[in-house]
């Protein structure tokens, strides 16, 4: 028995572990501290119809158990990643999440139906929630009508699985994914980050040369819990927990909150190596919890029995 | 090879207002031959300050497992890696980077290496490994205040140096371009590091040189995963070209990126 | 000159700092530490019509750089205020800010007409965002018709200025801000607790017995900022920032933001003495940063030009 | 008149498994004079730990101003906090709270004194005082195994002492109240710390006694002014009556409150 296993539509991972995307470029970067193959799945950096440069730097900055970023969704566009970033990744046996993001409905649509016929594209992930990105973005994210209508576009044109993003810059979170849940979504991904700003005292402007920009790490974990304990009560679709996880213990009560998987994103920042150390260090830790297998912690914070596998 | 350690610190002291200098060791420093490279430090193991901090290869002792690295305590990182003592670990992620092309200077030619600030700690290890090939370095070295100068006789050790300050309290005053021209300095080679406008400037009195500028950049990752270091290529028309100042740089030739 | 001193629509301050409600009691605990005199204000633990005990223990739950609450409003109600909490901080020569919660308009209405008649106190605060309590709470805070009839009803009965206390758990904070304040809002607290929650891995519950509880401290801090930054430039009202100030950098931090005064509350209970720490060092701070006058920092930000006074 | 102050690590040890004796010293402890207040310590300034950790005065030596703490070593806080040694500072806000009334034994009674794991602590300075009162004290101690027993010893030297483990490992086997009735000991009046069933077992046994009882609840402020660590009061009809264990406690008599 591989006590680490999860199977997600589209994912089936050898552990619940992925690299959230934005954090882990197109993996080549942290291929040379570590056999990518340990990894459960990969979610790669949000794809756009055509190359872009992002935002001017400063794009990150420090706070109190987070960060602010304002990359911009910078990347080489959608043929350079079908014909560059892909094949490299195909040498390992992980499923690739493709995280997707566009400024019209057409581009999503667009990038979609191409980037899910690619060899190694177990999953889309429907960035509908990224801060940065002035047109579009934030407004498919926190309106349940527009981003219903999104999921069932870009599923009508997907191969594979659609995971939905969900953005946390909302007052109803379940709200919505109720509704892209109805419009076809095979799962979700929550969180993105929150919308936050710093200011230079001495300069008087913000740090970013963006303005704002989003907010992640372990200040924001306790939202991250909150939303999937509310919303896994209420969905069918699984979810990919994510924010602020640093350790196994994190990975734990995510799931115990409902998730069914987890990404790791800033945590890579502070310590290239810290998804194989999680998944090194899981087993001891459900050992410790008396847990036979990671998918008896799924929902167990609200489960009414928490049946052992 | 990459790669992380917890190295183990010798020493740490102030050697001017605000400017200390590290000490550490262990075996990673077996690795860091290439001067201008960086190392990514994490200050410490509590989650309120999750960036790694960048910060330059001063100098290397191979044989002993040693570096060197100098640096400003200003902000909430530094400050707290400034209160590390003796027999401490530190985090330590690298080396990290592209540092400066020993080879663009042959053997009898003359190197000038100017440094800003902050800026001047990497040119150490590049004027001794430059030296060791049989370069001939002049130092320009340029602070804001007499408090804030260090390393001047470590550079004069190995070759001509000139310290400038802005406000004149120490060496002559002004810039470190003034102190170029006014001593008509010839080099064959430029290496340069320090703040921006003073790279800018450089960039622009020699860009017929072979110049090679250090740049800084915020970071998130330092390993080239996150685009945050990102700058514009000159000449670029589609706008979307880049390079990561973690990856490809910190050291450019002149011409390469957009300042 | 005092370099410290701001003006606010019934808050004439010695200074910018105040201790923010619920964090703070009725001031008798920290009237232990130091002298209440030096507060710029103080605002005072929220008001029900009814005494409350609250939700049950636990209560609090610490997270990265922040802490969960779920106090659920416990106070002696308004007859225990009028008659125990306010004669006795008539001592002090500060302007109280009296903080008022409820679950109807009508419960909002009445403590306001009763305690905004309180000799010594010099605002209203309207708790439209407490995430704690189940009725009322948190709709008042998220709909912006609703915030504003609620604003319009209690600046009918009030005696003294009202500032309307926002929640952060919205997706358009500056709709809410645009509408109390056309609905007579004197000026507007911001921000309250994110929704947050914690489960403990061993019992697989939530540690707060509420289940969720309010984020306050340095974690909320860029989404504070970020929230007043926006709002500050489109209403006319002051604004009184908080959320995670520990230091004089996060006061000055939050006033160019765009806030008028701070209120500072989960940093007492870390250090408690932390208000008169800040209040001290704040004009070697002015120093350092070249301000005459810590009005000069108001929205430093994004002002057009910083005119010195 | 209640304070804070940065006291200085005198010694750390690991007495027991997890289980860690603090001595720290300064001027703040002679204000410790009563047994069962306790401290609230802020165990580094880093800001990813906002909340202080409430520990229990374990003894204190007034003339040479040193305080012992126990701990154990658990959570995130208590964990980094072991890490401290001799020579750094820990900033100690406190005595806080109101603590075990001595006066309610006279002297020549019995009082009998009731811990639970890491309940234990505050009834040593209690038997300490007491005895010096002329009180004749009985501990008993109970610990979860043997790996987890500590102060055996220094309880002994004051007065009989019992120690009972759940497994059986050490001592007699099973709970205090089992000892309690076993060794059939008598006493005028009792003073427990501990886990809360065990607190409620001896109140709802021993209601009629002179019982006190100290508790634990989460806490934000340690002063009284945030109202996280509220109790209900015992047949109190409203429900909005309520006692704080960081002010009215941690010690109340038996039946104020509801545990
Ligand atoms: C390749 C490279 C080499 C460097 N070498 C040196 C060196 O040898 N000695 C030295 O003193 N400094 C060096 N710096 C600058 C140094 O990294 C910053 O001064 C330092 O990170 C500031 O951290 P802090 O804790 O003081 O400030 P904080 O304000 O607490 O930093 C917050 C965040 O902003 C980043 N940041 C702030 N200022 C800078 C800056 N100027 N450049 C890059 N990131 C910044 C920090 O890394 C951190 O992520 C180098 C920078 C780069 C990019
Ligand atoms: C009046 C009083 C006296 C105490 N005396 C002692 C003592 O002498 N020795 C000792 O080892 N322990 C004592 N405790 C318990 C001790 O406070 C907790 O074990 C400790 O705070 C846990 O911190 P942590 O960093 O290990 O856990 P974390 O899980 O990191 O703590 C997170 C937060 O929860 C709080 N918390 C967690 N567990 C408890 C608990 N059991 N009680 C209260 N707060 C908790 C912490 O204070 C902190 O605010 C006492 C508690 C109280 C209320
Ligand atoms: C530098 C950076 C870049 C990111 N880029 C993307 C992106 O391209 N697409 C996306 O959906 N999310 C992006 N995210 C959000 C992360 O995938 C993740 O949802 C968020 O950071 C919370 O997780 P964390 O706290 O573990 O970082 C980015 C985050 C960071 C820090
Ligand atoms: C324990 C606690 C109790 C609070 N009670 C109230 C309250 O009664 N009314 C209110 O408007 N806000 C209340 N708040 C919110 C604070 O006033 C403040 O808006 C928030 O905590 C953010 O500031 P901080 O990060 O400085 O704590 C409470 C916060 C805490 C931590
Ligand atoms: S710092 Fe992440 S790409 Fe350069
Ligand atoms: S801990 Fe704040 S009132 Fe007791």
């Amino acid at each position: 028995m591989n006590r680490l296993k999860v199977e997600l539509p589209g994912l089936s991972m050898k552990n619940p572990i992925m690299p959230a995307s934005g954090c882990f470029g197109f993996g080549k970067e942290y291929a040379n501290y570590y056999d990518l193959d340990l990894l459960g799945a990969i979610a790669i950096k949000a794809t756009t119809d055509k190359p872009r440069f992002g935002n001017p730097t400063p794009r990150v900055a420090e706070t109190s158990a987070g960060m602010l970023n304002a990359i911009g969704l910078q990347n080489p566009g959608l043929d350079g990643v079908l014909s560059n970033e892909l094949p490299w990744l195909n040498q390992y046996d992980v499923p690739i999440v493709a995280n997707v993001a566009g400024t019209e409905i057409a581009d999503y649509v667009e990038t979609t139906a191409k980037l899910s016929k690619a060899e190694n594209v177990h999953a889309i992930e429907l960035n509908i929630s990224c801060p940065n990105v002035k047109q579009g973005g934030i407004a498919f994210g926190t309106i349940p009508e527009v981003a219903a209508e999104l999921t069932r576009e870009v599923k009508n044109v997907s191969d594979v699985p659609v995971y939905v993003k969900l953005s946390p810059n909302v007052a109803d979170i379940v709200e919505i994914a109720k509704a892209v849940e109805k419009a076809g979504a095979d799962g979700l991904s929550m969180i993105n980050t929150l919308l936050g700003m710093r200011i230079d005292l001495v300069r008087r402007k913000p740090i970013l040369a963006n303005g704002y920009g989003g907010l992640s790490g372990p200040a924001i974990k306790p939202v991250a819990i909150r939303m999937i304990h509310q919303v896994s009560q209420v969905v069918e679709i699984p979810i990919i927990g994510m924010g602020g996880i640093y350790t196994a213990e994190d990975v734990v009560e995510f799931m115990l909150a409902g998730a069914s998987a987890v990404a790791v994103g800033t945590a890579n920042f502070t310590d290239p190596y810290v998804c194989p150390t999680i998944i090194e260090e899981l087993p001891a830790l459900l050992d410790e919890l008396e847990v036979d297998h990671v998918q008896d912690l799924i929902g167990g914070s609200w489960k009414k029995c928490n049946v052992h596998s | 090879m990459i790669k992380k350690e917890n190295l183990t610190i010798k020493s740490q002291k102030e050697i001017a207002s605000n400017i200390m200098e590290l000490i550490c060791s262990g075996s990673l420093a077996k690795q860091m031959t290439e001067p201008g490279q960086f190392l990514h430090l994490r200050v410490d193991t509590s989650d309120d300050l999750l960036l790694r901090r960048p910060i330059s290869i001063c100098d290397v002792d191979v044989d002993n497992e040693t570096v060197t690295m100098l640096y400003r305590a200003e902000g909430k990182g530094t400050k707290r890696l400034s209160l590390k003592q003796e027999g401490e670990k530190i985090d330590v992620l690298g080396p990290l980077g592209n540092g400066f092309p020993l080879d663009a200077t042959e053997q009898g030619e003359t190197a000038l290496l100017v440094g800003g600030g902050i800026g001047v700690p990497p040119l150490y290890y590049l004027s001794k490994q430059l030296k060791k090939r049989g370069v001939n370095v002049i130092h320009v070295l340029g602070f804001q205040s007499a408090e804030n100068v260090f390393y001047e006789e470590e550079f004069s050790k190995l070759g001509e140096t000139y310290v400038v300050t802005a406000d004149g309290t120490y060496g002559s005053t002004g810039y470190v371009t003034d102190v170029i021209k006014e001593k008509d300095l010839s080099f064959d080679t430029m290496y340069s590091c320090g703040p921006t406008p003073m790279l800018a400037a450089l960039s622009s009195i020699y860009s017929d040189k072979r110049l090679y500028i250090s740049l800084e950049e915020r970071m998130g990752c330092g390993v080239g995963a996150c685009f945050a270091c990102v700058c514009h290529v000159v000449g670029d028309e589609s706008g979307t070209s880049y390079r990561k100042v973690c990856t490809d740089g910190p050291v450019f030739p002149v011409g390469e990126v957009v300042l």
